[in-house]
């Protein structure tokens, strides 16, 4: 009989703790990002899909089209082509394409990168209709690039 | 539980037990089991305490072999019973002891197509029923290499370069390993 | 023509009533359905709906436009007519109990003597709807959720009878005008504070929510009852949830909470009014804090919560105050 | 307490057929469970797996070892960072390439950090499940601290691919440091609040106490390990039993309980919440400097033939590597135990008899990932 009262009473007081809770919570500041209204600032490490990277002084890329970001990366995401064109030493880059519906983001081919040409891009906001949307050209991405 | 007592135990039953050093492999015990032997193994292990934390199926030359992976949850000690399985590709189960590989079982049938012999409910786990007979872990012929290949070589100093070793028919492949390795 | 003379006030109050309780129970339904979604979002640290309208206050309007342009989606195999029975029998009979809550001395549409009996009449007659929408949509889940509903409302039928009961003993009227009247020194709160406590708990196993909302529990049965019903229906279901909760806080208020007794506000004549709907809505915000904050029971805890303690505690409360009556 | 109703014989007729799952809001993922119920008792229940496979183990089979770590991430994307260094030490231990001091401190921290986050997700999924909706948004509001520290340091929030064979991949700064820090002092803080609003509530004990309750024994026979084995009084606890890494050098308890029921499982996985970040302050103190990446690592990492084994603890239980080479760099077999594999097999067994809440709160309480049964 004793306890039919004594979990009456203890459960009854475990529930008004709960609602101190809630009620606590009720007014205290809200946590939340209004998203599409406020921008949330990604940090500068987000590793975003691979782009090539726009070289300070000489202002091109500094891709030589060597193909090891290519043999490195396991899903295969990267083609890179190169042709060799006189009065330029090793290869100049024509093609390099990532497929970044297959990309782990695994990043492999930024550091296997002998020239350090290929960084992470911070975008995050990605949306589009079709699969090609995601086919990106970077060789034409870093020469739109201002 | 006293290694000693369950190793005298073990002796009864396989036909080859070798220590490895763990900070190596990962693993104590290397036990290779007759095919027959491998119910027996496991209620042994069963009455020792010993928990069942995998089964796992290697497809290789001779036949597939079936790894029992056991451990303990008092002392230290992560056991590895190996079993060839026969020229009809089944296996003994061990479901009705462990329960838990009930689900193990089904699962190396989907991948390696071992028949589980005697277990309750054989049906395909995480293929569709449709692919019963697909064994998608099967290696293909260019691929597929011989036990030998696959066991720890025995470590001189430097290994000569291995020609490719052409897959010879062996009769007895647990007897031939185990003396070459103990 | 005299016969029609001589009922006309009648119509026209009758229609009048008829239009008021219109206005509460769409009003009801989108004042508690937007307090809702923003408290449960401010306990939640979120800031609720804040896209239409100055921090969302047009939120629910667009919500019923919306639910009335989607489409009357009917199970294949589903009782047709029972189908769509059920969203009516759970909206239509809740308008009758708002005639004859009185939400201030002069403002009440008809003071019949036996009011409190229309009231739980018509309350019962939700559950019916739960029933047949269950079982007309030929869905397991709501089936279960039907079943669960109804052996849920006929046990929590009995201490929220019980406990009103004993109200009715003391003021031994019917007519909640009376009951009413009959609290103006101190209200019934005071004197039957466990009758007060059977009641709320009552009251919320009643309309289906918070800890008890077995019926639409969308972790198990993925929402229960009103699985299959989208569009029209699915809100008519949930305009007379909000209705059935504004009734049962009412009644709640009437009995206990002295009704729309309170101090008189100097220049405004139906003060009682704002003190009852302030009543009301402090009881419905304390329905919605506690759907908010507690996990949901166990269906045998439930059953087991009322016949082993709701209904012992109201009975022996109901021998108490008669034997108080008698001797006082 | 499995109600044990009594079966008649010719009673099977009156019992129907109940499909929960795959698309259903209280299964982790893509998980199917076949119930035969009478009344509301589940009187068979049957998981249907598979919808969620990926074949990783096939995939394992055509690439280089080391570029098989973005799967392992994958595979439970809770304890992503678990998976990956488990993965990794698997290849260090097959290749015996020595790893140094800091980068072991900053896979313990990392690893850790992640288990924290994988348990507060699970309590406020479980919570969900039982019908309370505020729970799981103060536990996510703890979890996106942990995800925004680890984002800063790997990159990305989910799916990690932070260890590298023989070390890490980017170093950590002082800034993960202070947040880190700052980090325990507010779960810390946050401890009381969640022991009022969860673990107190009469409702929430009633609806776990006593249910599905487990043995020591029932859990040899299954492969059962983590909270669940602990909830029934095995200190096993991967960390203190194996000890890899350096583990060995940090003091934490191994929280048990006695009963093995749901509400034991649940006591052991919030009190692992306070054990982890003993573990993390520790390491803070104890972070050494030096280099992030192995001296000598090979471009082509040749796997000497043979099998190797790497256990490691996971939030959910014991995960183990296994690996068989043939020498080339290419695995030739990679097996993974998964610990929610083991143990949602012992669901048929647990659950026989149990009212269709207490299933949804005795499944809640394995914590399934089920990308991780499915692999």
């Amino acid at each position: 009989m004793k306890s039919y009262f004594s979990e009456l009473f203890t459960g009854g007081w475990s529930l008004i703790l709960g609602l101190k809770v809630t009620i606590k919570a009720l007014f205290s500041p809200i946590v939340t990002y209004q998203y599409p209204r406020e921008k949330i600032d990604v940090t500068p490490n987000y590793r975003g899909h691979i782009d090539l990277v726009k070289d300070a002084e000489s202002g091109a890329h500094k891709c030589i089209s060597c193909g090891s970001c290519m043999r490195e990366c396991p899903s295969d995401c990267i083609v890179v082509e190169g042709e060799k064109r006189e009065g330029v030493k090793g290869k100049a880059l024509t093609i390099f394409t990532l497929n970044f519906t297959k990309c782990s983001l695994c990043g492999a081919c930024v550091e296997v990168c002998p020239t350090k040409a290929l960084d992470y891009s911070d975008e995050y906001e990605l949306a589009g209709f079709a699969r090609e949307d995601f086919h990106y050209d970077l060789l034409k991405r870093v020469e739109e690039r201002e | 539980m006293d290694i000693n007592k369950v190793k005298g135990q073990w002796q009864k039953l396989s036909t080859a037990i070798e220590d490895v050093d763990y900070s190596a492999s990962g693993y104590d015990y290397s036990v290779s089991l007759e095919r027959d032997k491998v119910r027996d193994f496991a209620a042994l292990m069963l009455a020792e305490g010993f928990y069942l934390v995998g089964l796992m199926a290697v497809h290789v030359t001779p036949a597939i072999e079936v790894v029992y992976q056991f451990a303990h949850v008092e002392t230290r000690c992560r056991v590895m019973a190996r079993a060839f399985v026969d020229e009809q590709v089944e296996m003994p189960t061990i479901s009705d002891i462990y329960q838990g590989a009930n689900w193990h079982e089904r699962e190396t049938r989907d991948f390696h197509g071992v028949v589980f012999v005697g277990h309750p409910y054989l049906e395909p786990l995480i293929l569709p029923e449709e692919d019963v007979d697909l064994k998608p872990l099967l290696k293909e012929e260019a691929k597929l290499k011989d036990v030998a290949a696959v066991r720890r070589q025995p470590p001189e100093p430097a290994p000569e370069p291995k020609a490719k070793p052409e897959p010879k028919p062996e009769a007895k492949p647990e007897a031939v390993k185990s003396q070459e390795q103990s | 023509m005299e016969i029609f003379y001589s009922i006309l006030p009648d119509l026209i109050r009758m229609v009048v009533c008829a239009v008021c309780g219109a206005v509460i129970v769409f009003g009801n339904a989108l004042v508690m359905g937007y307090a809702e979604r923003k408290l449960a979002g401010h306990i939640m640290l979120r800031p609720g709906p804040m896209e239409v309208g100055f921090h969302g206050v047009y939120q629910l309007i667009v919500d019923g436009l919306k639910l009335m342009g989607k489409q009357l989606v009917i199970p294949k195999n589903a009782d047709k007519p029972l189908f769509m029975l059920a969203p009516l029998l759970a909206f239509a009979p809740v308008f009758v109990p708002l005639l004859v809550i009185p939400f201030s001395s002069k403002l009440q549409g008809f003071d019949l003597d036996i009011g409190l009996l229309v009231i739980l009449a018509l309350a019962s007659i939700n559950l019916l709807a739960v029933l047949i929408g269950g079982w007309s949509s030929n869905n397991k889940y709501s089936l279960f959720g039907a079943f669960r509903a109804v052996s849920q409302n006929v046990a929590y039928e009995i201490p929220m009878l019980l406990s009103l009961l004993s109200i009715i003993f003391m003021t031994n009227t019917f007519s909640l005008k009376g009951i009413v009247a009959a609290q103006s020194p101190v209200w019934f709160i005071v004197l039957q504070p466990l009758a007060f406590l059977i009641y709320l708990v009552s009251l919320v196993a009643e309309t289906n929510r918070a800890p008890f909302d077995l019926p639409e529990a969308e972790s198990e049965l993925t929402a229960g009852f009103h699985t299959e019903y989208s569009g029209m229906s699915f809100s008519l279901f949930v305009l007379g949830e909000y209705a059935n909760m504004f009734i049962v806080s009412s009644v709640a208020t009437v009995f206990f909470l002295g009704g729309s007794s309170g101090i008189p506000l100097p220049y405004f004549e139906y003060s009682g009014v704002i003190w009852f709907l302030l009543k009301v809505y402090s009881l419905m915000f304390f329905l919605v804090w506690i759907r908010w904050t507690y996990p949901r029971t166990r269906f045998d805890q439930l059953m087991n919560f009322c016949w082993k303690y709701l209904i012992p505690f109201s009975l022996v409360n109901l021998l108490i105050t008669v034997v108080m009556v008698k001797l006082l | 307490m499995s109600i044990d109703v009594e079966v008649l014989e010719d009673s099977r007729h009156h019992r129907y057929v109940l499909n929960m799952g795959p698309q259903h809001p209280s299964t982790h993922g893509v998980l199917r469970v076949l119930l035969e119920l009478e009344g509301e008792y589940a009187m068979e229940l049957l998981p249907v797996l598979g919808y969620g496979h990926r074949c990783h183990e096939k995939i394992a089979e055509f690439k280089p070892a080391k570029s098989f770590m973005p799967n392992t991430a994958r595979m439970d994307y809770l304890g992503a960072l678990i998976y990956n260094q488990g993965f990794a030490q698997l290849l260090e231990k097959a290749a015996g390439i020595e790893v140094p001091e800091r980068v072991e401190y900053i896979r313990v921290i990392t690893s850790e950090l992640n288990r924290i986050q994988s348990h507060l997700l699970w309590y406020g999924a479980y919570l969900l499940d039982l019908g309370a909706f505020t729970p799981i948004m103060y536990a996510f509001d703890d979890r996106e601290h942990i995800l925004d520290i680890l984002e800063d340091v790997t990159g990305s929030r989910l799916t990690y691919c932070y260890a590298r064979v023989g070390g890490v991949s980017k170093d950590i700064d002082d800034k993960f440091v202070t947040r880190t820090r700052a980090f325990i002092d507010r779960l810390r803080s946050r401890f009381p609040m969640y022991e009022d609003l969860v673990n107190g509530n009469i409702i929430l004990q009633k609806r776990l106490i006593d249910v599905g309750e487990l043995t020591p024994q029932i859990c040899a026979r299954y492969g059962i390990t983590g909270p669940l084995l602990r909830g029934t009084g095995v200190a096993y606890d991967i960390r203190r039993a194996e000890p890899y890494s350096i583990y060995s050098k940090f003091d934490f308890e191994i929280p048990t309980e006695t009963k093995g029921d749901c509400m034991a499982s649940f006591l052991v996985r919030f009190r692992e919440l306070e054990q982890s970040l003993r573990i993390i302050e520790q390491a803070l103190d104890g972070l050494p400097e030096g280099p992030i990446m192995a001296a000598k690592v090979p471009k082509k990492l040749k796997l000497p033939a043979g099998d190797y084994n790497s256990s490691v603890e996971a939030p959910r239980g014991e995960l183990s590597y296994y690996l068989v080479s043939d020498g080339s760099d290419v695995p030739y077999r990679l097996k993974v135990r998964t610990p929610s594999y083991s143990n949602l097999s012992v669901v048929p067994e647990m659950c026989r008899g149990m009212l269709l809440s207490d299933v949804v709160s005795a499944m809640g309480a394995l914590d399934l990932v089920i990308p991780e049964i499915d692999r």
